[in-house]
């Protein structure tokens, strides 16, 4: 078995996918941050501060936590990794926290950040407080409507918040804008990207910030089941960073399976989806090869989830590969079956989970487990953002 | 020789205008090009609209949008740009986003350019390295010049690499910024015009973002041998239309 | 020094407040709790399933964190204790996992609660999906309205929101709503109360379980600053039960001042206010001898405050005597200081306080602290229940 | 000897009704107790309103909310009383909330209660312990029994210790509920008035919480030595004024 088959090469290459097709406007930015990023990550005072905030500011490590019902219920030994539990209510912040260190080492004074479901947004939002920054945040003018906790908080926290007015006026269009603002503003500006896109070295160093995810699971599997593997592991995928984490460490132990879990929206082939792996063909978006959503004619798709965060076009280049090599197994799941499962995860475990997330719940229709298989699922973030949408669908 | 290169021998300062294939109208491609020639500019580049062209600021970017719904697609172009050889001398070049000529499929791409009569590509998200270790002899095969873009913030020894990898000219971008039409230069670009004049490249420069009259066209090319006018253009073409065409060339081409 | 002195003694009462002041028809509903709390509790196997999901589904520890910018704004030495990163978002859930499991010991299926921030609604509703009981929250119309959020989050979880009507229409009148259940189910039904007031042996039951608050305080001071003790412990205290939970291994400890912050409301004098420390006098409220806020005939008095969780008449015993001893240092703070030491907050630190909390980081304009002085303030809850209410006030 | 020791010792079941002081006017104390003394009663309990009466179901909860926005309060109450002992002989209870009787001073409600006339109260929380402890020679001393609850949910002992405490009579709770009207008694209520009955208290007994009729009343009685009726008559005294409070005891009175 090769090592880091899955891992980004020193070009930011997983596979055919990944690279940085960004106009020269970035390559200073993304040149000086490539050339420093896994410097800079590696220096102790670096790893410490980083560490130390995850601990005490994030509150790692999040529980892993054995879903009793759930696990009887499905017959499987269900654990979830508590990322809902994470300050600002998603992995995103690990992430945050990570590239708002990077951006004071490399001497930036602005931050600006994309944002879908608004966790990315509120995860920068926060950071950029903790740490005196200005904060500007991208968001789709359709996603600022459906989630509004989250545009609240930004503000709160001192961010202020840009609506995209182009394209489906959804996380792609934020991205447009963010980047944008980065070619505007090349010198005093960090961009942080909210999941595993982007050019090199975007999608390997937000992997290795959320990569926390897995290093933790599993040395809490071992306490409990006297072993670091589980059979799989599962997330649900919009960029992609938090299954990235989830499946980090595991990437190259095939012993465990890997599944991913996409937004079929109303259906795979209803024209309204966000399953990036079934409809997605060979594309480059925002700055990376990866699977994209696309008209014959190269044209980026406007996609269709009811999960702000989900509701993407392309994938990250690490997912594009886990699916071409056939290392990962892809569901798509609609939003009704999304919902369903959000709602008996509440019901049953007392967790409300993000929509993102309840995707990754869903799977239980879909395969079929063996009762001593150990499945441990990220449970990503919390679905306090998502309450209307949860009781406008339930008409709770 | 390639059209450009032809070009760029001539004396005196070039005008190159930038425009949206497919608009206002979809079929207003051809005639902006033909409007354009018989106002005297120097080079066209044709932009192919792209659903997230995101190094482009507002005007184009609404441009795209709209040429886009207009029905252009990159086929379409091609069919358009049939027979312009027959009409023009003048040198076209294509420039769009990267995903839009993939999915075309690179080879297939260029050779209808050259089949069209296309001179050169300038697609900015396609990095030099992998244009040179992918591409490059596609490009050449097919007798197109790629020109990359350098801006402020370009290292010298990039600003080197892009010159020796170039055999067209090299796109100037004036100031860190998407296009969008400014006031007028400040002494930072200033100095950034006159440091690049200094390295003595190989490639002539011309000069993109911010141009949109006689006064910008005249500081933009001081040093440099020409100046692109793209967004100013947009906007004049959206307000007046095609017969705004000749008026808008003159107000550039008159010394201020 | 004597032990213990402001703890409860055998019949529930700190000093002379506390007792049970209850119907008869509630007697063999307290009787059975009062004759197992303490034996219940001091089960290994109960101490067990506790610690485990207070550490697995909680997410405990909580993070003691020092608060860098709020230290240097304000010359001190500030930690913050986050009970916001707790599941469900406020310490309350530390109560509500204990009294499940109580309530599961002493063969209770139906679990009614109170709620006014609806923060001890939702950690209700939330132990009862984990264990599969009936739940029924009662919760006043005023803060079915202004706490939206979290009425939703109950219906996702699978209780029923019963609309207090009477009185004032908030927390003091779902609490009247609530004893009225009990008392009309009297033998299948395990009232969890929020706080620490009610009839003995609730106040003491319930501070008992959020004593883990500064159990681990304690041992995270010790390896931060090298002493398990620190100069201040903030809270504040609606019922009391963050406080006591902030308090609780400090009581008897007189070198730790403590500070119990009560809301204001529009000003102490205003008519419109909840410091019942300031404005209340020796009384009964649900069936506890306390400080009360009421008219010169005894009728309770509407309290007011801006924040739904310390718009309280009253304040558990624990407290009254607190005060009344002068152990603890009362200050009463106003919506306006409350609101703009939450936005403050939010803006240095990251972290938006739920608005009761809020009041708590008020205390720096009241009282002056010594540069080395270490202060531990309890975040006691998240702000996202009240976003809305911070966005109207501010116009953001 | 009380009032209230007195009617206990007369053979006929006792009908007691429960009111609130100060509804449906602030006025209506005094003449609603004429009225049901009139009517042929055996005891009233005027209710002292509170503004959290947790004990009690929504009828006498919006009835006592009304008499506090009348003003009805503590003092007044005792004002109105005033010179009821020479309109009439009935025994008179105040049942009230704990705190009004706190606030107003305990020892000083106790001899307000000896110089109007009143013969016990009835304060459901306050329990027996402290009762005992605390308060039992206040009461002694002016002359007021203290009645107390059970439930069905009382324990033996526990009864037998409430027994041993009181000296008017037992305060015996239908059925595990807040106060409001029911359809009648089922299974278990009878099996626990059966229960009650044969442990041969010394205290009488009489039945409170869901009398509304005849025939409520009849079976609340058939082994206890009296009914309170409190929803029922509050309700009618709503709906029909003073004048219904005549009819409405005879249709009580009326056998089934
Ligand atoms: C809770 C949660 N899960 C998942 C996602 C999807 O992002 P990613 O695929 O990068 O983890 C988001 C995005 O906002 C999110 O908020
Ligand atoms: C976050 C938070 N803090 C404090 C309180 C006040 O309650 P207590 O005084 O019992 O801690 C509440 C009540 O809902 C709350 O939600």
């Amino acid at each position: 078995m090769k090592m880091n088959r899955y891992q980004a090469d020193e070009r930011g290459y997983y596979g055919e996918f990944g690279g940085a097709f960004i106009p020269e406007m970035l390559y200073p930015n993304t040149e000086e941050l490539r050339q420093n990023y896994l410097r800079i990550m590696g220096e102790p005072d670096f790893q410490e501060e980083f560490r130390q905030l995850l601990r005490d500011y994030v509150g790692r490590p999040t529980p892993l936590y054995f879903a009793k019902r759930l696990s009887e219920k499905f017959k499987a030994r269900i654990y979830l990794k508590r990322e809902d539990l994470c300050h600002t209510g998603a992995h995103k912040v690990n992430n945050t926290i990570g590239q708002i260190l990077m951006a004071k080492k490399l001497g930036k004074s602005r931050i600006i950040a994309e944002t879908g479901a608004g966790q990315h947004g509120v995860a920068t939002a926060t950071v950029c407080a903790l740490m005196g920054m200005e904060c500007i945040v991208y968001m789709g003018e359709v996603d600022i409507a459906r989630q509004a906790p989250n545009v609240a908080r930004m503000k709160m926290l001192g961010a202020e918040v840009r609506p995209a007015r182009s394209g489906s006026r959804t996380l792609k269009d934020a991205t447009n804008e963010a980047i944008r603002d980065w070619i505007n503003n090349p010198v005093n500006t960090h961009y942080i990207i909210g999941s595993v896109v982007g050019p090199h070295p975007y999608p390997d160093m937000v992997a290795r910030f959320q990569a926390v995810i897995s290093e933790e699971i599993k040395w809490q599997l071992k306490e409990k089941e006297g072993k670091e593997d589980p059979d799989y592991v599962v997330a649900c995928v919009g960029g992609g960073s938090n299954a990235a984490g989830t499946y980090y460490h595991y990437l190259d132990n095939e012993q465990v399976g890997i599944i991913a879990v996409e937004a079929a929206g109303k259906g795979v082939d209803s024209g309204e989806s966000a399953a990036t792996s079934a409809l997605g063909k060979v594309g480059i978006i925002h700055g990376s090869k990866t699977l994209l959503m696309q008209t014959g004619d190269g044209q980026i798709t406007e996609p269709y989830s009811i999960s702000a965060g989900l509701d993407y076009p392309g994938v990250g280049p690490m997912h594009a590969h886990l699916y071409k090599s056939g290392r990962a197994d892809f569901i798509a799941i609609t939003d009704d079956e999304a919902m369903a499962a959000g709602l008996m995860v509440s019901q049953l475990e007392g967790i409300i989970p993000a929509i993102e997330t309840s995707h990754a719940f869903a799977i239980f229709d879909h395969r079929t487990f063996k009762p001593d298989d150990i499945i441990v699922i990220n449970l990503s973030g919390r679905g306090d953002k998502d309450l209307q949408t949860y009781i406008d669908y339930f008409k709770l | 020789m390639n059209r450009i290169q032809e070009k760029m021998r001539s004396g005196h300062k070039l005008l190159s205008i930038y425009f949206t294939a497919g608009y206002p109208k979809l079929e207003d491609t051809v005639p902006v090009i033909e409007a354009l020639d018989e106002a005297g500019v120097d080079m066209i580049e044709i932009g192919l609209p792209f659903s997230d062209p995101l190094a482009d600021g507002p005007t184009i970017q609404a441009s795209s949008t709209a040429a886009l719904k207009n029905g252009m697609h990159t086929e379409l172009l091609f069919r358009q740009l049939k027979g312009i050889r027959e009409k023009t001398d003048i040198p076209l070049i294509i420039m769009g986003y990267f995903n839009p000529v993939l999915q075309y499929g690179v080879e297939a791409f260029c050779k209808k350019c050259r089949e069209v009569g296309i001179d050169g590509l300038i697609l900015p998200d396609l990095p030099l390295d992998v244009y040179q270790e992918e591409y490059e002899p596609l490009f050449k095969a097919n007798g197109l010049l790629n020109v990359f873009l350098i801006t402020p913030q370009t290292p010298n020894e990039r600003i080197r690499k892009i010159d020796e990898g170039s055999d067209g000219f090299i796109y100037m971008v004036s100031s860190a910024s998407t296009t969008g039409a400014r006031d007028g230069f400040g002494p930072e670009q200033r100095a950034y015009f006159e440091r690049i004049h200094s390295m003595g490249l190989k490639n002539p420069q011309i000069v993109g973002f911010g141009i949109s009259n006689a006064d910008t066209f005249a500081q933009a090319t001081t040093h440099a041998h020409g100046a692109i006018i793209g967004s100013a253009f947009i906007k004049m073409l959206t307000e007046d239309g095609k017969t705004g065409i000749a008026p808008f060339i003159r107000s550039i081409r008159k010394s201020p």
